[in-house]
């Protein structure tokens, strides 16, 4: 009833290449901003530090991915380690130039993570499909090894990892023990969403037309006179960059400190995951993707075991565990039965859907 | 948008010349020895059996394919291993024997991404959506309405091109195309698999094209009614190898080319 | 100047100087070449015929031994439980073609690709629920699984041979000799070679798909439960060992997806390549070479040849 | 739309979980104890969960938890991940725990800066960050007995008594043999520093934690350096495949050393072979002490624990109930010191302070003779205690050794140097405030 098309005519070209058309859409965007905003003020720390900030972190690190694999079609394996470039680029800028507020620090450390990713992407001319996953594959290992051979990224630190240095924004704390999960939350959420606007913006302009037709046809693309190399570095640097900035989230806002293991190949398994169960080539299913990846498992932890009482069947952690594995396997598996295009399609299949309600024809 | 090292071409001056060609893949002769010319603002059809080796010709035309032996010269400059963005910058836009549209992106989105080329502004605009990306957004968006209008395909603006039936995805290649304001159009079969009333339609899109923006056209085409109608020149390749060369009149009576069609033995 | 004769002068200096820690290195080389190609070979045999891209080869090694070495501590005789491991395999090769395979017909790549995945998650909750996560030790003397060890002297040292290694190569080879004749010479082996070529050709001669994935994800288990069982004698049979499986995938951009002979002639390589780079220039960098080199000698050799060694050159047709 | 409900349902669960946490019972304790049964660390993690819950229960099945007060366990599925841990860390959090052992130096990290605003204080027994020995800069961490330095110079002072003095050890090459991590790369600063005192010199072997299994490479290194001693600093299936690597190549066992994170599964893993091979460890492997039997009376004969019978009192199962042994002590401390019966994260840190497992109190817990004495302090968290040598007969771990006392001297100047480091480079890193009972 409420959501409709009807009576919202475009006039010019500007409201018609507007990315939410519809009116409902764009007060559905608005109030979803004002409630997450407004989470930070009911959340409890559990749900903010545990449930929010990560999947933020992952939301945003799946839009990196995104970018590379769902919109141009190259698959990659490297995410977590992009994403450790992020953070240990972070953590030499933020230690080196205290005086800069850690933000731009946060922002900057994206284009070490794009430039390497960009090195990393030169492959991708003359690799395509499963060849450049595994190509990507000596990025993971590579860079994962140098994190932990190169001591100067750490600052030398004893400890050997990285370490989260009081850092304030206006005075109040947002990096290092004092800060609480709701500036922390807040930080993470302002970021996520200036940089999903910045993605959405480029993916439905010019650029976003060129990384999907490559994706789509490389050789039509090529014969149209898109430089497949070019198209393919920006798409590997933009989508670095983003995975860079989630890293450096990761490590500072979540963790507060991190071994160079949270970078390894899991990682990248993980951020794929959310990828491919998404949508392909969507920025709200990377959101979706994060949503049933990482909070599912959370969940079944919960309500498994509560599950399970009533019939009086007791079960350890480790079982709650073999089951959350067991589980999200099988997700995976229905979910790509049911819709291989993600959670995305279903999302727009339900709003088509809405659109038209009640009268389907 | 035309480079300055080139010079300015008249109506029947040779905007493209093809000389001792030949196309080889590893012991495969697809191109032997072919030679002809494409002038300016003509419609030059290539013809000839399946397998004559005319996609290959079309292929080494705009840098898909480096020919083996001879050369292509295009508005008078020799381009050796040209990659097929250059050709397409050069001013060469094609269409596809199979249809190779973007099937994800919708009609309207298919033909902007012909304009890409033409697009100038940079990453940063194109960041916030805002100012030059916009404006040269909402232009293009101009230009490319007036393709839609021509082509008739309002009505699918907004669908994505995988949905349409393959009447309508050649018509949105044709489109796509001609997004590219090209020079030289190269199409391959643009009329394979049509109906009689599709085929009139694209006949005259195609002949609108080359009469209104005096587009230079080189099409192969199966259907000889069509070719005889259209073309101002043919030429035939059979075997790789080119069997005649003129128009449509004096290549219907060579005889090499009615043997050729109807299989009679030399 | 220093720094080149490490790189380039060194290494071959002290090759020549102690030959018999060269040959030891080649051997060792070719044992874990020989061991990567047969966790390739897994990912090759489903790769031609299904087309997927086999993401749970590694967990189907772990899970394999580990249902042998389970069957065998819950007192069933060795042999008794290698005959129903293999039925085991059967029975997952089953299901996950009714299951995964199925309803995924005609999706593309990267799909079915997750759906390994997921397959990948799954087996690893399952093993761990049934088997426990504690690390099992294989059952090399049941299995008459030879040990023990032979030095030979030779150039001035010695250089030394674990039967186990030996049996590995030998086991290896019968199994590859076998699938090259399956594939050559049986009538579903030509089948499954049809079926690589094209689907729908191989569906025109009244081949039933679903059939033969059933086949090659059987016999790809059977080839990871071979591959479990050489890899559980030498370093234990844990879940960690499906991380190695990883090392496959630059074995198989070597060799190419779809090649048996490329699968052996890439695990060599890389199985040769990171022993003797770890070994001789490891040191330059502090060591640990090995986790990426592998990784980067088959990036460097895509370069030059994007279709791999064995790879049928890609002609590119629109 | 059957998703989206779903998806509202699973939104609404968490909020549900993360808003309205169990209200425990106030006459008990919250014991949250993370464990990692799954995972390729799951080797090392199964034996340890298992002590560290069955001693526990026990205290709860015998004596009705700890000064009449139940011991609430719940157990929290790491899998060795740090992203897991610190989501167990997160879930319990809001439950009042006394204390939390993190079982990891990767979720130690993480969780070191929070513990002190948290007020949670945290139990990394004999890993983690060595530095946060020191007390006073860490007054909410505990590493005891020994730090990884400590192992280090107990395991070169055992090497050098075997060759009639340290200064024997002059020309000799030891190898090190490590996983390649932060915990494997510890205590290279410290090896190389005795290199130079007492003229030996290292050879360095790091394994990447997805080579673990696959050591080949290391091992042919070893043949071609031919290392005097070699040193091992293993987790999870490192160990083991490092000890069948080393028979492989036939290394001579008895100069491997390790230090004390090897089982029994480990060293079995070499077969017959493996004889000779020895660790560092500072607690007793068996079930001669009345505190295990009654472990065995009321937990594992009830079906209490998940422990198989036949591993109760190896050495890993061992170690977690030292573990637990501890986090007992501790709150048994805070209910003297502060009378309440009841007790918070606070009230144990003080406890923790307060540790004393002189040989009487030992002996109250029936536990005489499993450990030697040990004592915490407000600046001394982790008492660097003495570990003795331990030998793998082929069967069974052999004490071979009297305790080795670490070289304390350098040991020292390690720690204060990691401590100050840790501090200076975290700006703002708190002063302790936190009260002392037991100033030394």
């Amino acid at each position: 009833m409420l959501y409709r098309e009807a009576g919202q005519f475009k006039t010019n070209y500007v409201a018609d290449s507007a990315i939410f058309p519809l009116r409902q859409d764009r007060i559905g965007i608005g109030l979803i901003i004002v409630a997450a905003y407004a989470l930070a003020f009911l959340g409890n720390d559990f749900l903010l530090q545990a449930v929010l900030i990560p999947f933020l972190v992952f939301s945003l690190a799946s839009i990196g991915l995104n970018i590379l694999t769902g919109y141009t079609g190259l698959l990659s394996l490297g995410t977590g380690a992009f994403m450790g470039v992020g953070a240990y680029a972070c953590y030499k800028l933020m230690t080196a130039f205290p005086e800069v507020n850690v933000i731009v620090w946060i922002l900057m450390s994206g284009f070490f993570s794009a430039a390497i990713g960009a090195l990393f992407g030169l492959p991708s001319l003359r690799i395509k499909g499963f060849y450049l996953a595994v190509a990507t594959l000596a990025a993971q290992f590579f860079l994962q090894w140098c994190f932990i051979r190169i001591p100067w990224l750490v600052n030398y630190n004893v400890s050997g990892a990285l370490e989260a240095p009081l850092r304030t924004l206006f005075g109040i704390p947002i990096i290092g023990a004092t800060a609480t999960p709701q500036t922390r939350y807040l930080v993470v959420l302002t970021i996520v969403i200036l940089l999903t606007w910045l993605a959405s913006n480029l993916v439905h302009g010019r650029i976003g037309r060129m990384w999907i037709a490559i994706r789509d046809m490389d050789l039509a693309a090529e014969l149209m006179g898109i430089r497949p190399l070019q198209t393919k570095l920006l798409a590997f640097a933009v989508s670095s960059y983003y995975c860079g900035v989630a890293g450096a989230l990761l490590v500072f806002l979540w963790y507060g400190g991190a071994e160079y293991d949270v970078f390894n190949i899991n990682q990248s398994f993980f951020i794929l995951f959310m990828v491919i169960i998404g949508g392909l080539g969507s920025l709200i299913g990377s959101f979706f993707g994060a949503a049933l990846i990482f909070i599912l498992p959370i969940v079944l932890g919960i309500v498994l075991p509560a599950m399970l009482s009533p019939f009086g069947i007791s079960v350890g952690a480790d079982v709650i565990e073999h089951l959350r594995f067991m589980i999200v396997g099988a997700l995976i598996i229905f979910f790509l039965i049911v819709e291989p295009h993600g959670l995305a399609r279903l999302w727009q299949i339900g709003k088509q859907k809405l659109l038209v309600w009640p009268f389907p024809y | 948008m035309r480079a300055p090292d080139h010079p300015v071409l008249s109506k029947g001056d040779v905007l493209l010349a093809v000389e001792n060609v030949s196309l080889g893949f590893g012991g495969v002769k697809a191109l032997t020895d072919v030679s002809f010319d494409i002038r300016k603002s003509e419609i030059r059809a290539i013809i000839g059996p399946n397998g004559a080796g005319k996609t290959s010709m079309l292929n080494c035309i705009n840098g898909f394919y480096y020919p083996t032996e001879g050369r292509i010269t295009f508005k008078g400059v020799r381009r050796p291993k040209m990659r097929p963005y250059e050709a397409a910058r050069g001013g060469i836009a094609r269409t596809f024997q199979n249809v190779a549209l973007f099937k994800s992106m919708s009609t309207l989105d298919n033909i902007m991404a012909g304009r890409s080329i033409k697009m100038r502004s940079n990453f940063f605009w194109q960041l916030f959506r805002h100012g030059p990306a916009m404006k040269e957004e909402v232009a293009h968006r101009r230009f490319v309405e007036e393709i839609i209008d021509f082509l008739e395909i309002q009505h699918i603006r907004k669908t994505p091109v995988g949905r349409l039936p393959y009447g309508l995805q050649k018509r949105v290649e044709l489109g796509r195309a001609l997004a590219m304001e090209p020079e030289l159009l190269l199409l391959d079969e643009p009329m394979a698999g049509m109906n009689l009333e599709e085929k009139e339609d694209m006949s005259r899109f195609i002949l609108e094209v080359n009469q209104q923006y005096g587009t230079t056209i080189a099409l192969i085409e199966h259907d000889m009614g069509v070719v005889m109608d259209l073309s101002d020149r043919v030429v035939v390749l059979e075997y790789g190898r080119k069997i005649a060369d003129g128009t449509p009149a004096e290549v219907k009576g060579d005889q090499r080319v009615i043997d050729a069609y109807l299989g009679v033995a030399h | 100047m220093d720094i080149l004769y490490k790189i380039f002068i060194e290494p071959f200096v002290f090759m020549g100087e102690a030959p018999d820690l060269l040959i030891q290195t080649l051997w060792e080389g070719l044992v874990s070449g020989v061991l990567y190609a047969l966790i390739a070979l897994g990912f090759v045999l489903i790769f031609k015929a299904s087309g997927v891209f086999n993401f749970a080869q590694g967990i189907m090694v772990v899970f394999a031994a580990l249902t042998l070495v389970g069957l065998y501590e819950a007192g069933v005789p060795a042999f008794l439980a290698l005959i129903l491991a293999v039925l085991i395999m059967l029975v997952l090769a089953v299901v996950v073609e009714r299951v995964v395979l199925r309803p995924l017909v005609n999706q593309p790549d990267i799909i079915l690709f997750m759906a390994t995945f997921g397959l990948t998650y799954f087996l690893i909750g399952f093993g761990e629920l049934i088997f426990g996560g504690n690390p099992k030790e294989m059952i090399t003397s049941e299995l008459y699984l030879p040990r023990g060890t032979t030095e030979v002297e030779m150039l001035g040292g010695f250089v030394r041979f674990q039967h186990l290694d030996i049996a590995a190569t030998v086991i290896a080879s019968i199994m590859i000799g076998l699938l090259a004749v399956f594939f050559s010479k049986t009538r579903i082996g030509r089948a499954l070679r049809a079926v690589a070529d094209s689907h729908k050709a191989a569906l025109s001669v009244g081949i039933s798909l679903n059939q033969i994935w059933v086949i090659v994800w059987f016999a790809a288990g059977i080839v990871a439960l071979v591959a479990g069982i050489m890899w559980g004698a030498r370093a234990g049979v844990s879940f960690s060992l499906q991380i190695i499986a990883l090392k496959a995938l630059p074995v198989l951009i070597l060799g190419g997806f779809t090649s048996i002979p490329g699968a052996i002639i890439g695990g060599l390589i890389i199985g040769v390549g990171e022993k003797l780079g770890e070994f001789y220039w490891g040191p330059l960098v502090g060591g640990g070479i090995e986790t990426w080199l592998a990784y980067v000698i088959a990036l460097l050799f895509l370069l030059y040849r994007p279709q791999g060694l064995f790879g049928e050159k890609i002609i590119e047709r629109i | 739309m059957s998703f989206r409900k779903i998806g509202l349902g699973l939104v609404a669960a968490t909020l549900f979980a993360g808003t309205a946490l169990p209200a425990f019972a106030q006459d008990s304790v919250y014991v949250p104890l993370f464990t990692y049964r799954t995972g390729p660390f799951a080797g090392s993690g199964i034996p340890i969960a298992d002590g560290m819950h069955d001693y526990l229960q026990m205290l709860n099945e015998r004596d009705g938890g700890i000064g009449g007060v139940k011991l609430v366990l719940e157990e929290c599925e790491t899998g060795y991940d740090t992203k897991k841990g610190v989501e167990c860390y997160e879930s319990v959090k809001g439950k009042n725990p006394v204390i939390v052992n993190p079982w990891s130096t990767g979720i130690t990290l993480p969780l070191i800066p929070r513990a002190s605003v948290d007020k949670i204080p945290i139990l990394s027994m004999a890993y983690g960050l060595s530095a946060s020995a020191r007390g006073d800069i860490f007054p909410w961490v505990f590493n005891p007995p020994a730090t990884y330095w400590d192992g280090m110079s107990m395991i070169i002072k055992y090497i050098g008594e075997k060759e009639g003095g340290l200064e024997k050890l002059k020309g000799k090459k030891i190898g090190f043999l490590h996983l390649d991590a932060a915990f494997g790369k510890e205590p290279i600063p410290l090896l190389q520093e005795l290199a130079k005192q007492y003229g030996f010199e290292v050879a360095l072997y790091p394994v990447a934690a997805q080579d673990m299994q696959n050591q080949s490479s290391q091992w042919l290194s070893v043949r071609r350096d031919r290392p005097d001693y070699m040193v091992m600093w293993g987790w999870g299936a490192m160990n083991g495949a490092a000890v069948k690597e080393a028979v492989r190549s036939g290394y001579p066992m008895d100069k491997f050393y390790s230090v004390w994170w090897p089982g029994e599964d480990d060293a079995r893993a070499g077969g017959a072979g493996a004889k000779g091979f020895k660790m560092l460890n500072w607690h007793a492997v068996g079930t001669d002490y009345p505190a295990l039997k009654d472990i065995q009376k009321h937990v594992v004969d009830k079906g209490l624990s998940k422990s198989p019978k036949d591993k109760v009192g190896e050495l890993l199962y061992n170690r977690g109930i030292y573990n637990s042994l501890l986090i007992a002590e501790g709150i048994a401390q805070a209910q003297k010191l502060t009378g309440k019966k009841v007790v918070t994260g606070e009230d144990v840190r003080r406890g923790m302070e307060n540790i004393k497992l002189d040989p009487a109190r030992l002996k109250e817990l029936g536990l005489e003779g499993f450990t030697d004495p040990m004592t915490l302090t407000c600046t001394d968290h982790n008492s660097h205690s003495a570990a003795f040598m331990q030998e793998w007969d082929g069967s069974k771990w052999v004490k071979i050794s009297e305790p080795i006392k670490p070289m304390t001297e350098q040991v020292r100047a390690q720690l204060d140097a990691a401590a100050k480091d840790y501090a200076d480079k975290n700006p703002g890193w708190p002063k302790r405030s936190e009260r002392c009972d037991n100033q030394s």
